[in-house]
């Protein structure tokens, strides 16, 4: 149990410190949330400007563009991008956290060739397309078709909660190519294109009232087989390849940055009025942000550990559900403190009188969607009891 | 001693709640958040029902009712969301010429209590008036003639709010009792509001957990579901004992304390309404997380009203002083 | 809606409170909870003076020596007795809350003669045989069997948490009748006699360390059929019956106890130091306590409208689910507080330093049964989601 | 950076987990109540296995590890509910002579803390020192010439524990340094017991949730008692990552801050051993409930430990006043 860092990962870290320094404040503000093309720009450019500087893919292949660094140099990375408040991933979530690192573990070589290293570089934008309506929590009951028809599958259904599909040039497609198998043993993993005839996309409006999620609807649209991740109707195994791997370390940099968050809102306290004193001057708030922050060290030690065992294993172990469902769960109680300090300011989504009301509710109401998606927190309570605890399954 | 709802207290609460699901279905909540929520026919919809006017005497053109009959009315105005200054309007009656009578729209700004600052009025591009309470009067405004910035984007998307920056004094209406009734009663109605939203939230999410099916039964079926409908169905009924009691307690003499009463029923009902609208959107899932769906209209006003006459933590510091003392 | 009392309520309340005044002094403390003879003599002493004051049987019929009176001076009776810390029901609790009702409910005419009086006049002690080692929250599966032979039961079995069993008279025992029906419907509701050949009792020692409960052996006990509670093999419909006044009422004087012992914490929170302050400067603690109260006075008035619906239709509701399952978490809650405001005193079962160890921590001990015990909280949830709620059963 | 354990600690680990479940398997807990639970046997053997001397210098017959390696053990000891004032007289190892290797029992008073009325002492009847914590100053006491009152029925009756009305002052052995280093220290352990705890009550429940049926099956396929289990280990692991991070960031230079490190630990420690263990009563149902069975043990211990070197509230407010420095 060694906790310190080793030079060579001090290196790294300083390195990386000082190009963040100047580089961020030169990306600027990101751009406001309705205005599309601006993110896609904002996000891919600051992408690109990662893999020009040898920051892309930090543990993807180096044959791929990636940089192929420890476990540890990881953790430094999550580290200073967060503390330096370095732009979001953005559009660039699905090809950099779930569907990139589904095609490193299981694609072939040539979709590796052809796919990843215009990922690192920001040149190709993906979006999803697991769920569909009669198919959430109970996500391998899904019911889009895929009809094999020469070198191509004719794929026809209704996906739903499909992030970046307006802005996604590639969609990782779960389809079902064999309809009479058994729910698990009959789906596919597919890249499609999304500019394929037959793609009609429809915005989903959030509670949070923008839009990165879409509804799409499939009709005869004909992707190559070529396409195909893995062996036709392997893509349940697949598909939990790329859920382990949003449940463990995707949402890292997320979880240092709710720190920072913890911190803003105690500062935030401090100026608040509260009859004749500051909302901090409570002791019973400021046990709870203590609480929170206990919470939070733990949240990380715990990922640390993780990403230990991972490093010897290669993937991220089962335990990915107990951090989702502790991180998922953390995050919603510390951003809601943040709108239950601005007090009346809470009632208005734009910054009033100098208080962050904006940023504050805006996470807040983002963070409803946390417990819900990438398996709900009654999916990973029941993965944990079930594959860590080995509890009968529910009938 | 008969907690039942008397036959009067009973058609009040089915009049209303069949007016309010004729004019604000759950299809209408997305539609009303596209303009200006409030609805000027909704509204003389509401003063013909007597809302307003409802514990006015009838010498003055009111109902003559107690505040449990208004925590009645409140509670299904609660479970649809109405939209609109309803509770100062409502306690303006008899302070304010033509409160009673919906024909003026008053507002209101608390400052006595934690939650002064920013001063943000809720629905202030419908208000005539403009109530303002502190710990030692109650001052009504002219709102026509106060500047404000509206707000573009409100959290609740059907309560609108602008930014006073600068409140000028107004003329005095009553002192340090009456604005302390009115901080007193207005929690009632809160606690009101908050008891309806927390019911609908469980109805919706009943409803929904009968119908959604997944792993080929319906999600109701589940226990991780099903237990925490329970929850939520208990924690409503909680609060509608907790609220009815409180009117009661506050209409009839030698019930108990009004103040602790009013105190523990807009704690418990504002807890329900906050836990049951969170719970509704997550048993709706992916559903629940988008605009269209009703779940989180529920939460949002339920935030809303958490900032009204009093956060639940000073309502639970006042019923600690009562306990010590 | 009308929350005040009659002036025919508020004599009987004046009546009552100054019966009590005199009485309840006079009666003396309790017992050591160890010396089960004394407590005997104690509980049924205090019920005898009830009885010969009219107190007794408040809701009971007169016919059998009770007072018939209406709801709400039930609820009078509930206040004052709880306002003037008179002694608890103690092993009176089966006969008076549960075996009785059920008899006043179901019983015969003979049955009612013979046992309700001496009930109301503490002659009668009642223990409780339903749970057995295999049958807890699945109560319907219990297996003691009872052989029907000319006009006795030949009764074999195991029971557990048996309540009073070592100084009850009569036990009110599930015994299945038919092994072949369906689990509910080959159940019927005996009143065992305790002194019969073939009985063995067992103290079960539980983590509060005394011994109210009991196992209890039935070996070839012979219980004549007249002691049969309503139609053989309708004990489930019974069994219901009795639950729903344990559920709905029974703890009503437990309700307002707890709004007491709440005010007993508030106070010790003022004796008690924390660093240069006592426990009560801290405002977070202060919420807490407030929190509570609000909890507790929703939870009096739930009974009240509980008690006005069923003053119509002669029966506790289904809400008795609701009331038990905020009633026992409350208490816990409550009663955990006192454990905490007691600080390193907490380390003592006994009195040290004047503070009130004894009774608050033996309060909390015993309330960590209220979940589990007579229905636990999953059963209860299980109720109200599928009998008032109406949605499907677990499978 | 490696955050698993290496192989010493491993075989560390495992070595004093077989010691403590052939001493202490759960049969033993009720036997071991019935008399004085310090049993001298058993403690010598801690003694032999280096629990006491762990961390004192080789070259004063110590074992020379550090505290993350102490962190391990403790929760070896929590976890099968090792009586004796374990803690302290590790604690006092270096300081008191022969604590290192257990022939003298040292027990303590934390008075630097909130909790520091009454002085009741854990395990009085058996130590030779007690050592106690002020603000400014460490002092030792000759336990066997100071008046004590035994409590008849403790808490924990694993844990006896005895009034001390008048506490003479002792011999001092340190200033303000060293009863802050020895408070943070005893968080750690503290902390790391508490892990135990967690993860026994956890392990306890998840077995019987799998033997134990109803309605035709086991209980642990009911998805209410599926979810205890799993919020069970999620509370169980966070810990572990929070107090092995505590012990490597005490030991090791330039990892974080230490204070907060062992603050953070001793809170989600001590909150997972109080749910967990209460989580396990519920989930044996009536069985949790009686005395035989070892779930309420393990509660009785959590509560014990959460009024030693500081509680959750006092973690939490020094944790927040970091967070806003």
């Amino acid at each position: 149990m060694d906790l310190r860092y080793s030079a060579a990962d001090e290196r790294f870290r300083a390195e990386l410190r000082a190009w963040l320094a100047d580089e961020v404040p030169k990306h600027g503000p990101p751009p406001p949330a309705h205005d599309w093309p601006a993110r896609v720009a904002y996000d891919t450019g600051w992408q690109r400007k990662l893999f020009d500087a040898g920051y892309a893919g930090i543990n993807w292949p180096k044959a791929y563009g990636g940089r192929e660094l420890s476990a540890t140099e990881q953790l430094v990375y999550y580290e200073e991008t967060a503390r330096a408040a370095a732009p979001y991933v953005g559009v660039n979530f699905v090809g950099l956290l779930h569907g990139g690192p589904t095609i490193v573990a299981e694609g072939s070589d040539e979709q590796k060739a052809k796919h990843l290293p215009r990922i690192l570089r920001g040149e190709e934008v993906w979006c999803q397309g697991f769920s569909e309506p009669g198919a959430g929590s109970d996500l391998a009951s899904l019911k889009t078709r895929a009809v094999r028809v020469g070198d191509e599958y004719v794929v026809t259904g209704h996906k739903i909660w499909c992030s970046f599909a307006h802005v996604g040039e590639f969609c990782e497609l779960l389809v079902r190519t064999d309809p009479d198998a058994p729910k698990h043993r009959g789906i596919s993993w597919l890249i499609c294109p999304m500019h394929l005839p037959g793609i009609e996309i429809r915005p989903l409006p959030t509670l949070a009232g923008e839009g990165e999620f879409s509804e799409v609807f499939f009709n005869d649209v004909r992707v190559p087989v070529s396409a195909r991740v893995g062996a036709e109707n392997d893509g349940w195994r697949i598909t939990n390849v790329t859920l382990r791997f949003e449940r463990g370390t995707a949402f890292a940099s997320e979880m240092i940055n709710l720190q920072r968050v913890l911190g803003e809102i105690a500062a935030l306290a401090k100026r608040v009025t509260r009859h004749d004193a500051t909302a901090w001057d409570d002791a019973g708030l400021r046990r709870e942000c203590g609480h929170l922050l206990a919470e939070l060290d733990a949240l990380w030690a715990m990922v640390k550990r993780s990403v230990s065992e991972a490093a010897q294993s290669g993937m991220p172990g089962l335990e990915g559900s107990a951090i989702k469902l502790y991180y998922t769960e953390l995050f919603q109680r510390v951003s809601e403190l943040g709108v239950r300090v601005l007090g009346r300011a809470g009632l208005a989504r734009d910054d009033v009188a100098g208080l962050p009301s904006r940023q504050l509710i805006h996470r807040h109401l983002n963070s409803l969607s946390l417990t819900i998606a990438a398996g709900s927190s009654q999916i990973q309570r029941n993965i944990v009891g079930e594959r860590i605890l080995g509890l009968p399954k529910d009938r | 001693m008969d907690f039942r709802l008397t036959e009067d207290q009973s058609a009040l609460q089915s009049g209303i709640r069949a007016w309010c699901d004729g004019q604000l279905p759950h299809e209408r909540l997305a539609e009303l958040a596209k303009g200006d929520p409030f609805d000027a026919k909704l509204w003389s919809g509401l003063a013909e029902m007597g809302v307003f006017g409802l514990r006015a005497p009838e010498s003055e053109g009111g109902v003559g009712l107690g505040l449990a009959d208004a925590a009645l009315v409140f509670a299904e105005l609660g479970r649809r969301l109405v939209p609109g200054p309803v509770a100062w309007t409502h306690l303006a009656a008899g302070l304010v010429p033509g409160a009673a009578s919906g024909e003026t729209v008053v507002g209101g700004l608390d400052l006595a209590g934690a939650l002064g600052e920013p001063h943000l009025v809720e629905h202030f591009g419908a208000l005539d008036v403009l109530l303002v309470l502190r710990a030692d009067s109650v001052e009504r405004v002219d709102a026509k003639a106060l500047a404000a910035e509206p707000v573009a984007t409100p959290l609740d998307p059907l309560t609108p709010v602008a930014h006073v920056r600068s409140l000028p004094s107004g003329e005095r209406v009553g002192g340090a009792d009456l604005a302390a009734r009115l901080r007193l009663e207005g929690a009632a109605l809160v606690a009101a509001l908050s008891l309806g939203i927390a019911e609908m939230a469980q109805e919706l999410a009943t409803a929904y957990a009968k119908e959604r099916e997944q792993f080929g039964r319906a999600i109701g079926g589940f226990q991780s579901i099903k237990h925490m409908l329970a929850d939520m169905f208990v924690r409503q009924e909680m609060a509608r004992a907790a609220v009815w009691a409180a009117g009661a307690t506050y209409d009839q003499d030698g019930v108990g304390d009004r103040a602790r009463a009013i105190a523990s029923a807009r704690v418990v009902a504002g807890d329900a309404a906050m836990k049951n609208a969170r719970a509704c959107i997550q048993i709706y899932g992916g559903m629940g997380y988008t605009w269209e769906m009703p779940p989180h209209y529920y939460l949002k006003r339920a935030w809303v009203l958490s900032t009204c006459f009093g956060t639940s933590e000073e309502h639970e510091a006042r019923l600690a002083e009562m306990l010590g003392a």
